[in-house]
């Protein structure tokens, strides 16, 4: 490695500046690798408009709970509750239609305000009685499994969900653009602005990039990790609503694994743009090298086995080239 | 005097087991500049962490106009007026110069979006007043120390606030920075504004200050202002007694071969064509403007970076370390110039940051290689009397002593080592003067048997305390070599300022 | 155009019973001159979707949804109803536009809670380990309830295992329902919706050298059998899960045949109730049950 | 709780002292109380001898892995590989044992030199190719995943297991006491004794502490690392080989769920003695933690949902109270 190190000292400035846009764009670039790959090797079935779209339209909601999680971390907190939550919200959102007959924007209503609640929970027990995020959102997930199972005996709520809730998943919106893309959209563009154009966006970052120097400057740093954790609340429970209405049903631990979905589009983004810093915009470019990834190895039909080492490799790669990019540029 | 705008009284305040402060009083008066000295961990940082509402008193009250208030936050402090510089600078460091400015700032906006333009616009000629150079959308990455400070400065006056705390302000300026920020302070003293400014350096405190309270193991000791403030009486209120002056080695001793040669080493962008040669017993200082490049030659030469082109040798042998632990193995030690980010394990106690560097030493043997506790805890005993380290034990946190008893640690870990080179980069930044004092005679008394040093000090009397030999650098160059009696003050800030690209040819150091 | 293409989503596809269904429905795929791709959606319902849409996209011959309830692959049933594609399920039941099934799971657990309650006399104590999220195993513990609520003497501990985790989660809710049961006191019996969690128990067991409890558990998967040839499971009921993905195969081309003609319907494949006593015979029969 | 902050801060000295020992033994105080409380609630099957053997026999493998985990954490780094990773090695020693007939104790050696390659490839990943650990380790663990499959093509390795291999969990050692304790008491007495004891551990920790200052200070801070990572993959390798022997057979993804448990026995034990600071005692009462609490609450039979909100509220609760107490006596 040393050698590698060595050289790079020498090299000219026209390859410094190339490691530099690999350092910037790598996983950008791998993205887009990828899909040209995909699109050689499966040139009929996976570059159509209709499969981007269908990948897009997959992906939305791993997008959104990510986008939330990205809010999270970006105040220097992890909350591993969100899965849990998502699938605690698909259940409740359910039951509320089903069950109880709720008007669909009155239950959709009621439980993004349940997930501001549970992350308002999450917020207080990291901040107030400061019990490390790992341990407190693990705790709340863990609670929150148990109500869920609660409320539904861990029995599926299926018949009877009226057409109307399957179609804020199913239904598309003007050009005929699926109304999860849409949400996404709205959400993870609402949320960029957040953060990187208003000024309590800059108290995001502030607390994130040095907490106690924001502190120092007099930023409210338990307020603002509250928010972090309120808004990967609200997201869990957008996705959890979402995810019900796209199968249909209510069930229970349903949405669990979007846990690692989320933090690996996440932590891959964080390599995107920016060295190690999470933002929305590199999650969105994290979430979209997972989804194409799934899609691309499945569509080309590669073995099962190979598909686990392939995925696997595609995040290691994607954020390998950015990182010795950047760490040979800075040498 | 103007009705005070603070006043503080009998300010107590324990951490666990030790009790910080026993109680300080200390008024301010709108307008004025208020001298604030005492002994590293005479509790200076402590009063300043209370009244940012960053620590809670266990007694004692303060007013503000004449109102008792409670300073719950750092918000609360904001709101009533009052702005820090804190002895450990805080800024974020992803963040552009503007936007660190306004941290925790309201910001003007536009559709509910912060409107920059606007921002820099009322921004901008607060910044050219402090004399913030860097552009204010560059990133605050790579800026100096000293454009942090000014970063913060400007903060306090974008917030309009009434009293700014300064705590060591100049620990980490050059002159010619710290100059400029003396004309800061007295501008905000006419403006009307209250600073309170602390300071290890009693010149400064003497020229800049019109009354100067002093601490001393947790309590007010003295108020010093018009005839009585003065230098001795300054000394005696800090240590509570004479203190032994720091004396010059009268002659030169006799310096070793050479231990330590570099020629021609680069590192672009800060490093240009260095050449030194290092002997054995001498303390050799380097001088210079905050951004010359010594600390990037310090970290050349350590290994932690590596040169572009040029060539090391170490005891006549080619030297060229692929890390710092080569280099420590190879016999060097470094102090660096950030303790708290770069030197210490905050966490842990005294005696694992002390003997973090010397395990080979805490061994049992190379055949049981288990630690030796007990050979540990003695070590770091005798390191903290002999360096008089303020904390209750061996095993107290590092993170828990006062700034300058951290540096201490810092040093302490290589004294105890003993390499054959020694690097210290701002050895006695924020140190007080009884302890700087006992620094510089540990210096020279490891020089004198033997031990090359190297010594990166920005404050101008202090190489000529120390060294036999000072080389000052300006711009990534060697511009003067000051060798014996040549080295003083003058010669050394003169040759600062030095043109490198004149001085190059005639002056192959 | 290349072979016709025979879409598989697995719950997981490195489960055992998973795995033999895809290799027979890989066989008579191989029969009918198809190919085809296996996608493991790791348990998460919305991979599966995902995965059934992905088919879709690349207009699949056909495809399998391997124990995924229906109610739960909405969207990708709407996706491929939308392409013309069939959908036929492994143990996810029929319904909407699912088109055939088999591997339902509840009939298979009367032959085993028959004989469990029998052994115990009619009474005693069951430590149930359940999954209810999972559509099979809650079929399996209704029918378990019925049956067993004709014996008001025994009393039924229940347990909810978690996937993954179902060997840790078996192995420590045996560990805290033995402690409250010791031995020689009355009838005991552990009951795993399937196999896997009560192999969870039997290492408790084993660890604590009990062997007054007996373990039932239901799928027949190799480690089961290998079990009860041991002695450590009392009973199980081996399904047949490589005939039901071959025959289910073989059936999708009836299905596509018939095209809008075809009844939806269910094609279950019986299971075979496996002891200590019936071991050597049922393996001689089905040697490949164990490999 | 600006309510508390204030009253906290006239507390007497005495008061302080009393929140200082909760501040340290918080968590060791919440398992002592825990253990009580299940002892008061079911006195006749919790408070056993043999009860609690039972509990430790089944944590050990937890414990094992979680003492690995412990290293990777304590070095800075997060290691997401050791459960697929313990499931690869469950199956291959199986493979090498039952196909290959290996004799045991050369598969063992085997298989945990395995582990500690796996762990040189995400110590290399992180440190040379600098990508983030929780990437490289999430993409090694997919890749092994994969792998595992292929491996055994998805079926359990189940025939043939020799009885000698079943012995290394299941056996007993002296006075009884079984092996799985045995090799938890030796893995996690050895960790401690490297990390606390020797000068190796002083450099783990400084490492840990803070990387650029241990760089500075001597350390060989990517060697330091990896070793981090190849100690959490050999106990890795050591809990698949332990569980493949209590299950009988090598099976894909059964140890993947010890990756959320180790989790939460490190992070939980990261509150234990030392505020915030990773070590290996900690994680052990974390692990007992976790143990007892399962245990306790499910002999009292409670119903399930309502176990996994105690288990949530016990987990937030263990560490809430050292939290609580140390900020309010440092306050
Ligand atoms: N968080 C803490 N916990 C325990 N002790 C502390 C803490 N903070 C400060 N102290 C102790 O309080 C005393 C006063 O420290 P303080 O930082 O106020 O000194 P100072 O006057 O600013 O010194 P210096 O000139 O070195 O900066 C020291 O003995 C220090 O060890
Ligand atoms: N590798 C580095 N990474 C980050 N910051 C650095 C690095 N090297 C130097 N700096 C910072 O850049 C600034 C300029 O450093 P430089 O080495 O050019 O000047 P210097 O002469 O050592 O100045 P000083 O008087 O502050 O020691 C200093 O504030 C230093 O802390
Ligand atoms: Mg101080
Ligand atoms: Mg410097």
């Amino acid at each position: 490695m040393s050698n590698v190190a060595i050289s790079a000292r020498r090299l000219s400035p026209g390859a410094k500046a190339a490691l530099g846009i690999f350092a910037r764009y790598g996983t950008i670039i791998g993205l887009l690798a990828m899909i040209a790959t995909f699109s050689i090797l499966s040139p009929g079935a996976f570059p159509t408009v209709s499969n981007f779209t269908n990948v897009l339209n997959q992906a939305s909601l791993a997008m959104i709970i990510a986008g939330g999680l990205t809010l999270a971390v970006v105040v220097g907190e992890l909350d591993l509750s969100i899965g849990f939550a998502a699938s605690l919200h698909g259940i409740l959102i359910t039951g509320l239609v089903v069950h109880d007959k709720l008007p669909i924007p009155l239950a959709v209503v009621i439980v993004i305000a349940l997930g501001a609640v549970i992350g308002l929970v999450n917020g207080f027990i990291v901040t107030k009685v400061k019990v490390n995020s790992v341990i407190a959102t693990l705790g709340v997930g863990t609670i929150l499994t148990g109500l869920a199972f609660a409320y539904s005996a861990g029995v599926p709520i299926v018949a009877g969900v009226p057409e109307a809730f399957l179609q804020l998943s199913l239904g598309r919106w003007l050009f005929g653009i699926p109304n999860n893309i849409v949400a996404m959209i709205v959400v993870l563009g609402g949320l960029w602005l957040l953060v990187e154009r208003t000024p309590l966006g800059q108290e995001i970052q502030a607390v994130g990039g040095n907490a106690v120097a924001a502190r120092l400057a007099g930023v409210n740093v338990d307020r603002i990790k509250i928010l972090g954790f309120v808004i990967s609340g609200m997201c869990a429970a957008l996705t959890g609503i979402l995810l019900a209405s796209r199968l249909g049903s209510g069930t229970a631990s349903a949405a669990d694994s979007y846990l690692l979905t989320a933090f690996a589009a996440v932590f891959l983004g964080s390599a995107t743009l920016r060295d190690g810093e999470f933002h929305v915009l590199g999650t969105l470019v994290g979430a979209l090298i997972i989804a194409f990834g799934f899609n691309g190895l499945n569509i080309f039909g590669a073995p099962t086995f190979s598909q686990y080492v392939l995925q696997g490799a595609i995040l290691i790669i994607a954020v390998g080239m950015a990182s010795l990019g950047r760490s040979l540029a800075e040498r | 005097m103007a009705a005070p705008f603070l006043v503080a009284r009998d300010i107590a305040k324990a951490f666990g087991g030790t009790q910080a402060l026993k109680g300080v009083s200390l008024d301010i008066a709108p307008g004025e500049i208020h001298g604030l000295v005492g002994a590293n961990g005479a509790g200076k940082s402590t009063f300043i962490r209370i009244l940012a509402g960053l620590n809670h008193p266990d007694a004692g009250r303060v007013e503000i106009d004449g109102q008792g208030r409670e300073i719950g936050t750092p918000q609360r402090a904001t709101e009533l007026g009052m702005s820090f510089i804190h002895q450990e600078l805080a800024f974020v460091p992803g963040m552009t110069v503007l936007q660190n400015i306004m941290l925790g700032v309201p910001k003007k906006t536009r559709f509910g979006l912060t409107d920059w333009r606007a921002i820099a616009r009322d921004v901008a000629p607060i910044a050219r007043r402090v004399g913030i150079s860097a552009p204010l959308n560059a990133g605050v990455k790579g800026l100096s120390t000293a454009e942090i400070w000014l970063i913060n400065i400007c903060r306090a006056l974008v917030r309009k606030a009434r009293l700014i705390v300064m705590d060591e302000p100049t620990a980490s300026l050059a002159a010619s920075e710290a100059e400029r920020l003396f004309a800061i302070v007295r501008d905000l003293s006419a403006s009307g504004v209250a600073v309170l400014y602390i300071s290890h350096r009693l010149d400064e405190i003497l020229s800049l200050c019109t009354r100067v309270s002093v601490f001393r193991d947790g309590r007010s000791v003295a108020e010093l202002a018009g005839d009585a403030l003065n230098r001795p009486a300054l000394v005696e209120a800090i240590v509570g007694g004479a203190i032994r002056d720091v004396q010059r080695a009268a002659t030169a001793r006799q310096r070793g071969d050479v231990v330590m040669e570099a020629k021609k080493l680069t590192r672009a962008p800060k490093v240009h064509g260095v050449s030194l040669q290092l002997h054995a017993g001498e303390v050799l200082g380097i001088g210079g403007l905050v951004g010359a490049g010594r600390t990037e030659l310090a970290r050349l030469l350590f290994g932690a970076d590596r040169p572009d082109s040029g060539e090391m040798m170490l005891m006549g042998r080619p030297y060229a370390p692929a890390s710092p632990a080569a280099a420590v193995q190879a016999g060097l030690g470094l102090v660096p110039e950030e303790r708290r980010a770069e030197a210490l394990f905050l966490s842990k106690s005294i005696a694992f940051n002390l003997g973090i560097a010397n395990l080979d030493k805490l061994a049992f043997g190379r055949y049981l290689p288990l630690m030796n506790r007990r050979a540990r805890t003695s070590m770091a005993g005798e390191m903290i009397r002999s360096l008089s380290i303020k904390a209750q034990s061996a095993s107290t946190p590092v993170g828990r002593l006062s700034g300058g008893n951290q540096q201490k640690v810092a040093i302490g870990r290589w004294l105890q080592r003993i390499p054959k080179v020694l690097i210290l980069d701002e050895p006695t930044r924020g140190v007080d003067i009884g302890a700087r004092a006992e620094i510089h005679r540990l210096i020279r008394q490891q020089a004198e048997a033997g031990m090359a040093v190297l010594v990166i000090s920005s404050e101008p009397d202090e190489l000529p305390e120390l060294c036999d030999r000072v080389l000052v650098m300006a711009e990534g160059r060697i511009v003067r070599e000051l060798t014996g009696p040549a080295v003083s003050r003058k010669a050394i800030v003169e040759a600062s300022y030095l043109e490198p690209e004149a001085v190059m040819e005639d002056h192959p150091a | 155009q290349d072979k016709p293409l025979l879409g598989i989503v697995s719950i997981s596809a490195t489960e055992a019973n998973n795995v033999r269904y895809i290799q027979g429905a890989t066989k008579a795929a191989d029969e009918h001159g198809w190919k085809t791709n296996v996608v493991d959606a790791a348990g998460s319902a919305d991979q599966a979707n995902a995965a059934i849409q992905n088919f879709a996209q690349l207009k699949a011959h056909a495809i399998i949804d391997m124990v995924f309830p229906y109610s739960s692959i909405g969207a990708g049933l709407a996706a491929a109803g939308d392409a013309g594609i069939p959908v036929v399920t492994w143990g996810g039941g029929l319904g909407s536009t699912v088109a055939a099934t088999n591997g339902s799971g509840g009939p298979m657990a009367i032959p085993v809670v028959d004989l469990m309650v029998e052994k115990m006399g009619g009474k005693g104590s069951i430590l149930a380990l359940t999954y209810r999220t999972g559509e099979v195993c809650r079929n399996r513990e209704v029918v378990m309830d019925e049956i067993v609520a004709k014996h008001p003497d025994i009393t039924i501990t229940k347990n909810e295992v978690r996937i993954p985790g179902y060997f840790e989660d078996g192995a420590q809710y045996a560990n805290a329902w033995l402690a409250s049961h010791p031995a020689g006191k009355e009838n005991l019996a552990i009951w795993g919706c399937w196999d896997d969690p009560a192999i969870g128990a039997i290492g408790s067991l084993r660890a604590q050298g009990r062997d007054d409890v007996l373990v039932y558990g239901i799928n027949g998967n190799a480690q089961a059998l290998e079990n009860i040839k041991n002695g450590f499971m009392t009973a199980t009921a081996w399904q047949d899960s490589f005939t039901e993905g071959y025959n289910m195969v073989k059936m999708l081309k009836d299905i596509k045949n018939a095209g809008g003609a075809w009844q939806a319907k269910a094609a279950e494949v019986p299971a075979v109730l496996v002891t200590k006593e019936t071991a050597d015979a049922f393996l001689k029969d089905h040697p490949e049950a164990i490999k």
